[in-house]
């Protein structure tokens, strides 16, 4: 009670920072003085929460493809961002919509990005007519729900678990295989995608699933005293680095395999080189980092990002962007979202990670699942699945 | 407190509970052999007592005797490591008490107050003789949602009652007022009101007089005995010997967790044991189990006194 | 409050008007604050007598008073990091170095010394204020404050709640449905068990989970794996879920209410974690984290109405008022009736509740069902209106429906759902304002402040009040969690 | 493979994360034992810790990436472990000030407390997010962690060694502190009966934040090696917090060695638990076993008092 003044004072102070945070970030340039034409894209993400770091690739993804754009002269168009967080969640997929919707300058979308967020978001903007490119959602039934407008840039998991698991046997020559989610939405879904394809093929199958900890002691030793010849982590990279420590610590004798949430170069940093040399990592998508090809994307991405490197999902959603862009080049003056909509599912477009080109259930096509391996502490592509598998 | 009368040295009295003179079907309350220990502390040591109906029994005996501890056994504050508590609502329907929760044992019919008052500081002072007189209503939160009319009708009862014991304890003025903003004697009245809202058929009065001025204490008086009158029996612990010996009927003395004396007040007053306790207690100032005479709730270490 | 008596800087030092205007303010507030400010020079001016001493720098600069600009600037420099850039872990200290080394630091320890400076002349500033304010305030609490006077007050609120979501967009109708109106709705329910019966229930989300499991049972054979072997309509689902959340309340509570008040807390926190894992990883039961998708909107067809509800959120949001009204009105009877005066009679005393015969086990448990089943009955609502999975129920959930409640103020049915409508609004604001991540920052902080200055919260109860103040003067308490851990101060 | 075989591994796996959570939950059980007091935000003070810590040790290896050894590791884990100690005892510190101290002073009730404890926990975890990134944050090897020893065909590698030895000895150390000095005589008589303490002379006020503090050394240091094993991030408090927590009620709270005991039990029931079902429950395990203590034995498995049981 006593100090009561002071501590008023305090709060005074907080409400004031408030309002100066509130008013301090709100000014992003919208760049449009040289008479250019201005189009105007939505990204909706995962841009706070235990997910952020994917969000952020993304974002920095999408950032990069415009700046890329933005800056080339011969472009008819500058484009323009706006942001919408849905925190991963559901709750708050159909708000972070909403927002993009309501703003009719908007005429396409890349995101949502995880499937539980998309499945929420996407009646509103198939209600809208509103474009949505996911770079991530991998949720097998995500183009079967009836979402018109909802075309993505990667492959769902049916696809990386059947190639997976080709690669797993027929290269790897396992026998025995652990099969670990982290009982994420993606998680789940490829380790559901991944062991079928496995017990096709003769392979013994252990399944295990584990939430995200930091404390994998007691399931190394689990997974050591199965044995298997390889382990197939479903999840996301941050986990797999601590397994893979756990894992080196025990010495565990068999080999580490997972797939695109974990092809990460954060993944190496955070395991550790020595306890993530030679896992295999599986992607249907061409990895930016390691693809010579994409070496520009890597130069430009450090740039428009203030240093930060290309992570998990940066090369989908930089393919999606600069697909837009190719849209909206080909569409001239007549960019609305009906004309987007409706012009997008005929697109083709070569991107780092694939070439950019849709089934008419909006699944992207032929997508090339590729392997890399961690190689004196870098992720290194190993090559295309098909090929590997005849070789 | 007082202790008029004790010094004065008399007849040796009756030293054995005289209880068993009663018979059974007149009484109210019956504790047989009650043990209850802390620890090491002994608080009760087989306390045996007997209460006719319609009688007030006056329980006294230096601090730390055991008296509020008596009180929490009978009220099942505390359970007794043995013994056993019959009690009677009707004549024919004995009721053992021990083993019962407190609000179980209220609502058969036993209520008390508390010797550190302990009122409901934020409910105005209807509101709290109201919790007592609501105690046997049966309406649920659906009646109460749906405002029907058996729910109405004893909400307006309970309000009706409560009104009437306020007026009783002389506390009409009062009825909106918080019970905190009360001055002290009002406040012990409230509880007395909230505790008689309960329909109790023996009330337990912890210390009623404590810090009460010479007039609040003739008004108290002639409260206790008007509650009598209603029928209702009066089990009193009281320091005050002035009032003891004005309204009890009987009295029991307790020293060291045990039965001393018992009998009437005149009786009481000239038994040696019971001089001799109020005067070799008073060399040393009765320490000998304390934290007996509060009930153990979480707030009992810091909640010395309301006031 | 009272003034801090050293400064009289106003106009000539007179004790005038600005003595006038605070000394009655000290008798309706508080004991009289400072004293630890400026012990030394409280004594002569404190009883607002005419001799204070004039405006001098050797008052203005006592330790006190400097210890107080110390912690501003302190607060200031927090401040400048909390909005400063985001940092990383390769550098750790940079973003905070960044921070402090920008222009803005300026503006925040500028602002902290006015903010020293205004306390410095703050009794004047305050009595001026509450002079400004009490005219718009004073007809609002009278009318909050007589009998039946609310009505009005309640009315035109209603009207704004029925306005509003037409000025607004879209997105923010949304956000009035997902954020404001379910949690409304949660906050209701929770006021129960938290402002009612002073419990602490951090598990709370799990009762949502359950109701929103069960519609997503008895309404779709496609949303989860296990299914009901028929198919109801979403409304017919609301008694059933009612029920079941209810019942669920009360398995959790009846072995878990004897317990301490904080280990209670811990209990339900571990139940909530429960039934999230539980969902999260039961993939045969629940669909496990791909969640439940395809539970059908709610749609009527009875007594020739027909309509449905869909993805538009107006429609949803109505009815959410209808809901949340009717939750008020109703939790409104049960609190001027016998069964919200026994709870409040647990709160303040549980002993002499007992004593007084009130079953506060019973009454504890009543409140936890009927807070649960609120929570259930949400969850119905929240599952037909769109896809959910394992997410939707996480731990910081139960959490931002206990901020809330306390926020808004509890034991307040208005003051709940002032809350959510604030601390939401707030969120929905700050979401395009500051990076999305840092939102909780300042939640935190609001709490916490919250917390040390207005723990009754934005729109107290009445009797809340009281109770905080009575409690805080030792008399009493104003839960259901045991004695305040004062470490024996008073 | 059956569990048997592994038994003596997941022993000593789970005894070396059992240490962990004792000595987080050692700060729970003094705070608990002094003010009665759940303090919600221990994990954050934990966090701290951990990323001070982690930063320190990291900023004193070399740059090559070359692990370390002899006496430049036991260098390395003690600067860490003082660093985090020291973050852990100021974040304590500062937590007493700003959530706890304001609402004593004015005996708020008890709820305040805990929603205040919720709003500076939210507040620190997502300060310490934006400051430090919301990466994993990953500390390089400070010794070559290799077998010492086998035991029934379970491998005992120097760092669960290092960790139990650790936490032992902290464990050791708070037990003659609070049983046999001046210090431990006043935390001692504050968890007894405050008020008497008081009338005694001991000033209650410096007792409760010495408490806080030591906590704070405590969890800071079982936070660098919790970073140590595992690694670091702004979220990393909560689920450890938890189970510390856990630990503590499950060996009494308020009881310095119950909190030792109730952290192994706690890592090894997890750990036998997490082998025998679907990993994903172990978390849910936990728990249960949590609500089963609380409404089997609510005063723990020793017992509660700080004062009496110490």
């Amino acid at each position: 009670m006593r100090r009561r003044p002071l501590l008023g004072a305090i709060a005074l102070a907080a409400a004031v920072t408030l309002t100066a945070a509130a008013c301090g970030s709100d000014s992003d340039g919208g760049s449009s003085a040289d008479g250019k034409k201005t189009i105007t894209i939505g990204f909706q993400g995962v841009l706070s929460g235990d997910n952020q770091q994917l969000g952020l690739n993304a974002l920095y993804g999408v950032r990069t493809a415009i700046a890329e754009v933005n800056a080339d002269t011969s472009s008819p168009f500058q484009l323009k961002l706006v942001e919408s967080d849905d925190g991963g969640s559901p709750d708050q997929g159909p708000t972070a919509a909403q927002k993009l919707i309501d703003d009719s300058k908007v005429v396409a979308v890349v995101g949502p990005m995880f499937s539980g967020a998309t499945k929420a978001s996407e009646p509103a903007y198939t209600q809208a007519g509103l474009l949505s490119v996911s770079p991530s959602a991998t949720n097998p039934a995500l183009t079967t729900l009836g979402f018109k407008t909802f075309y993505r840039v990667i492959a769902p998991d049916t696809v990386q678990g059947k190639a997976a698991a080709d690669y797993v046997a027929t290269v790897l020559q396992a026998k025995k295989v652990y099969s670990l989610d982290d009982k994420s939405e993606y998680g789940t879904g490829l380790s559901g995608a991944l062991e079928p394809e496995l017990k096709a093929k003769g392979v013994d199958v252990t399944h295990d699933g584990i939430n995200p900890t930091k404390d994998y002691t007691s399931e190394a030793t689990k997974i050591i005293a199965a044995a298997p010849d390889v382990l197939y982590y479903s999840g996301y990279y941050a986990e797999l680095a601590l397994l893979s420590k756990a894992l080196k610590d025990k010495h565990f004798l068999g080999k580490i395999a997972s797939g695109d949430g974990s092809l990460d170069p954060q993944y190496v940093a955070q395991a550790g080189a020595a306890a993530a040399e030679g896992t295999y990592l599986t992607c249907p998508c061409g990895d930016a980092n390691t693809d010579p090809k994409a070496a520009s994307f890597v130069a430009s991405f450090k740039k428009v990002n203030k240093g930060a490197k290309p992570g998990t999902y940066s090369g989908e959603a930089y393919d999606a962007t600069l697909a837009l862009a190719d849209v909206f080049k080909k569409l001239g003056t007549d960019v609305s979202r009906e004309s987007v909509a409706g012009a997008f599912g005929s697109v083709n477009f070569q991107g780092i990670t694939k070439t950019v080109a849709f089934e008419p259930s909006g699944e992207v096509k032929g997508s090339n699942v590729f392997v890399y391996q961690v190689k004196n502490g870098a992720i290194a592509v190993l090559g295309n699945t098909a090929d590997l598998i005849k070789s | 407190m007082s202790r008029a009368g004790a010094h004065r040295s008399g007849v040796p009295g009756a030293r054995r509970p005289r209880a068993d003179e009663t018979v059974p079907g007149e009484l109210v309350v019956e504790a047989r052999d009650l043990a209850l220990r802390f620890g090491g502390v002994t608080s009760l040591d087989g306390v045996s007592l007997r209460q006719r109906r319609g009688e007030i029994l006056a329980v006294i005996g230096p601090n730390g005797a055991g008296k509020t501890s008596l009180f929490n056994c009978l009220t099942g504050a505390y359970r007794p490591q043995q013994g056993s508590v019959t009690f009677w609502p009707q004549a024919d329907r004995p009721t053992e008490l021990v083993g019962r929760r407190p609000h179980a044992i209220t609502r058969l019919g036993v209520a008390r107050t508390f010797q550190n008052i302990r009122l409901f500081p934020a409910l105005s002072a209807l509101e709290n003789v109201q919790i007592g007189t609501e105690v046997r209503q049966r309406y649920g939160p659906v009646g109460a949602i749906l405002g029907l009319p058996h729910a109405r009708r004893a909400e307006r009862d309970g309000v009706r009652q409560a009104l009437s014991l306020l007026d009783l304890v002389g506390l009409s003025h009062r009825t909106h007022e918080l019970a905190a903003s009360l001055p002290y004697g009002e406040q012990r009245r409230l509880e007395i009101a909230r505790a008689l809202g309960t329909g109790p058929s023996l009330l337990l009065l912890d210390e009623p007089a404590a810090g009460t001025n010479p007039a609040e204490k003739r008004d108290l008086a002639g409260l206790i005995t008007r509650i009598a009158g209603t029928g209702v029996s009066v089990l009193l612990i009281e320091h005050d010997m002035r009032l003891v010996m004005s309204v009890a009927t009987s009295v029991v003395v307790l020293n060291f967790g045990r039965v001393i004396a018992h009998g009437t007040p005149g009786e009481v007053q000239r038994d040696p044991a019971v001089i001799e306790a109020y005067l070799g207690v008073a060399d040393d100032t009765g320490g000998d189990a304390d934290g007996a005479d509060v009930p153990a709730g979480p707030g009992a270490a810091t909640r010395k006194d309301v006031r | 409050m009272s003034a801090p008596p050293a400064g009289q800087p106003g106009p000539g030092g007179q004790p005038g008007p600005g003595g006038a205007a605070t000394v009655p303010l000290r008798t309706s507030g508080n004991p009289p604050g400072s004293v630890d400010a400026s012990g030394s020079a409280g004594s002569s001016g404190s009883a607002g007598g005419p001799a204070r001493p004039g405006w001098h720098p050797a008052v203005l600069f006592t330790p006190a008073r400097l210890r107080q600009l110390g912690v501003l600037l302190l607060v200031g420099v927090l401040a400048a990091i909390v909005t400063g850039p985001t940092g990383n872990s390769d550098k750790p200290l940079q973003a905070a170095k960044d921070s402090i080394a920008d222009v803005r630091i300026v503006l925040y320890l500028g602002l902290a010394v006015a903010l020293w400076v205004v306390l410095v002349l703050g009794a004047e500033l305050r009595g001026a204020l509450e002079r400004v304010s009490a005219p718009v305030r004073a007809p609002i609490g009278a009318a909050y404050g007589r009998r039946g006077g609310p009505i009005v007050l309640n009315l035109v609120l209603l009207a704004i709640a029925i306005v509003a979501p037409l000025v607004v967009s879209t997105a923010a109708q949304q956000s009035m449905v997902n954020d404001i109106g379910i949690y409304a709705l949660l906050a209701l329910g929770l006021n129960v068990v938290v402002g009612y019966a002073g419990l602490l229930d951090l598990g709370y989300i799990a009762f949502f989970a359950i109701g929103a499991y069960t519609t997503a049972y008895f309404t779709s054979q496609t949303a989860m794996p296990w299914h009901a072997p028929f198919v109801l309509n979403p409304f017919f689902v609301f008694p059933i879920a009612l029920v079941l959340a209810a019942l669920a309340g009360v398995i959790l509570g009846a072995p878990t209410l004897r317990l301490r008040g904080d280990y209670l807390a811990i209990v339900t926190l571990g139940f909530g974690e429960i039934i999230h894992l539980v969902a999260n990883n039961a993939d045969n039961i629940t669909n496990g984290a791909r969640g439940a998708f395809g539970v059908p909107h709610l749609s009527i067809d009875l007594l020739g109405i027909d309509y449905k509800w869909g993805i538009d959120p107006l429609p949803y949001y109505y009815l959410l008022v209808v809901i949340v009204v009717g939750v008020m009105i109703a939790f409104g009877r049960l609190e001027r009736s016998r069964i919200g005066r026994s709870w409040a009679a647990i709160r303040e005393d549980e002993i002499a509740a007992e004593a007084t015969g009130v079953a506060t086990l019973r009454m504890k448990l009543l409140a936890f069902a009927i807070g649960a089943s609120v929570s259930g009955f949400a969850g119905v609502l929240f599952a037909s209106k769109q896809f959910f999975n394992p997410q939707s129920f996480s731990l910081q959930a139960s959490f931002f429906v206990v901020a809330v409640v306390i926020f808004g103020g509890m034991g307040s049915r208005l003051g709940v759902v002032v809350g959510a409508v604030v601390l939401q609004g707030l969120a929905f604001y700050l979401r395009d304002k500051v990076p999305p991540a840092d939102r909780y920052i300042y939640f935190g902080a609001v709490i916490v402040i919250m917390m040390i200055f207005r723990p009754q919260g934005l729109v107290p109860s009445r009797r809340r009040r009281r109770e905080i103040q009575l409690a805080e003067e030792g008399i009493g308490a104003a839960d259901s969690l045991g004695v305040a851990p004062t470490g024996g101060q008073q | 493979m059956g569990f048997l075989d592994q038994f003596w591994q997941l022993t000593i796996d789970g005894l070396m994360v059992g240490s962990l959570y004792a000595v987080i939950a050692l700060g729970y059980t003094l705070v608990y034992g002094v003010l009665q007091l759940i303090n919600f935000a221990h994990s954050e003070v934990f966090m701290l810790g951990s990323f001070g810590g982690l930063f320190a040790a990291r900023g004193l290896l070399p740059d090559d990436g070359s692990v370390p050894g002899g006496l430049a590791s036991v260098g390395l884990v003690a600067v860490g472990l003082g660093v985090g100690a020291i973050c852990g005892g100021l974040a304590a510190f500062t937590l007493e000030r700003v959530a706890y101290r304001p609402l004593r002073r004015r005996s708020a009730p008890r709820l305040a407390y805990l929603i205040s404890a919720i709003g500076a926990s939210l507040f620190a975890v997502n300060l310490a997010g934006k400051e430090f990134g919301r990466q994993n944050v990953d500390l390089p090897d400070l010794f070559h962690n290799g077998t010492v020893f086998s035991f029934f065909g379970a491998d005992v590698s120097t760092q669960s060694l290092v960790i139990f030895a650790v936490a032992v000895a902290m464990l050791i150390g708070l037990d003659r502190l609070v049983a046999g000095t001046r210090l431990g005589q006043g935390i001692r008589a504050v968890a007894q009966d405050a008020d008497t303490a008081v009338l005694m002379g001991v000033n209650v006020e410096r007792i409760i934040i010495v408490t806080f503090v030591i906590g704070g050394l405590l969890a800071g240091a079982g936070g660098f090696l919790y970073a140590m094993t595992f690694n670091a991030s702004y979220s990393m408090g909560f689920v450890p917090g938890v189970k510390a927590f856990t630990a503590a009620v499950l060996g009494g709270i308020g009881n310095v060695r119950g909190a030792m005991l109730g952290g192994l039990l706690l890592g090894l029931v997890e750990s036998y638990g997490g082998y025998l079902f679907q990993a994903s429950y172990k978390d849910v395990i936990a728990f249960l076993v949590l609500v089963a203590i609380l409404m089997i034995r609510p005063s723990g498995l020793l017992g509660e008092r700080l004062g009496r049981a110490a």
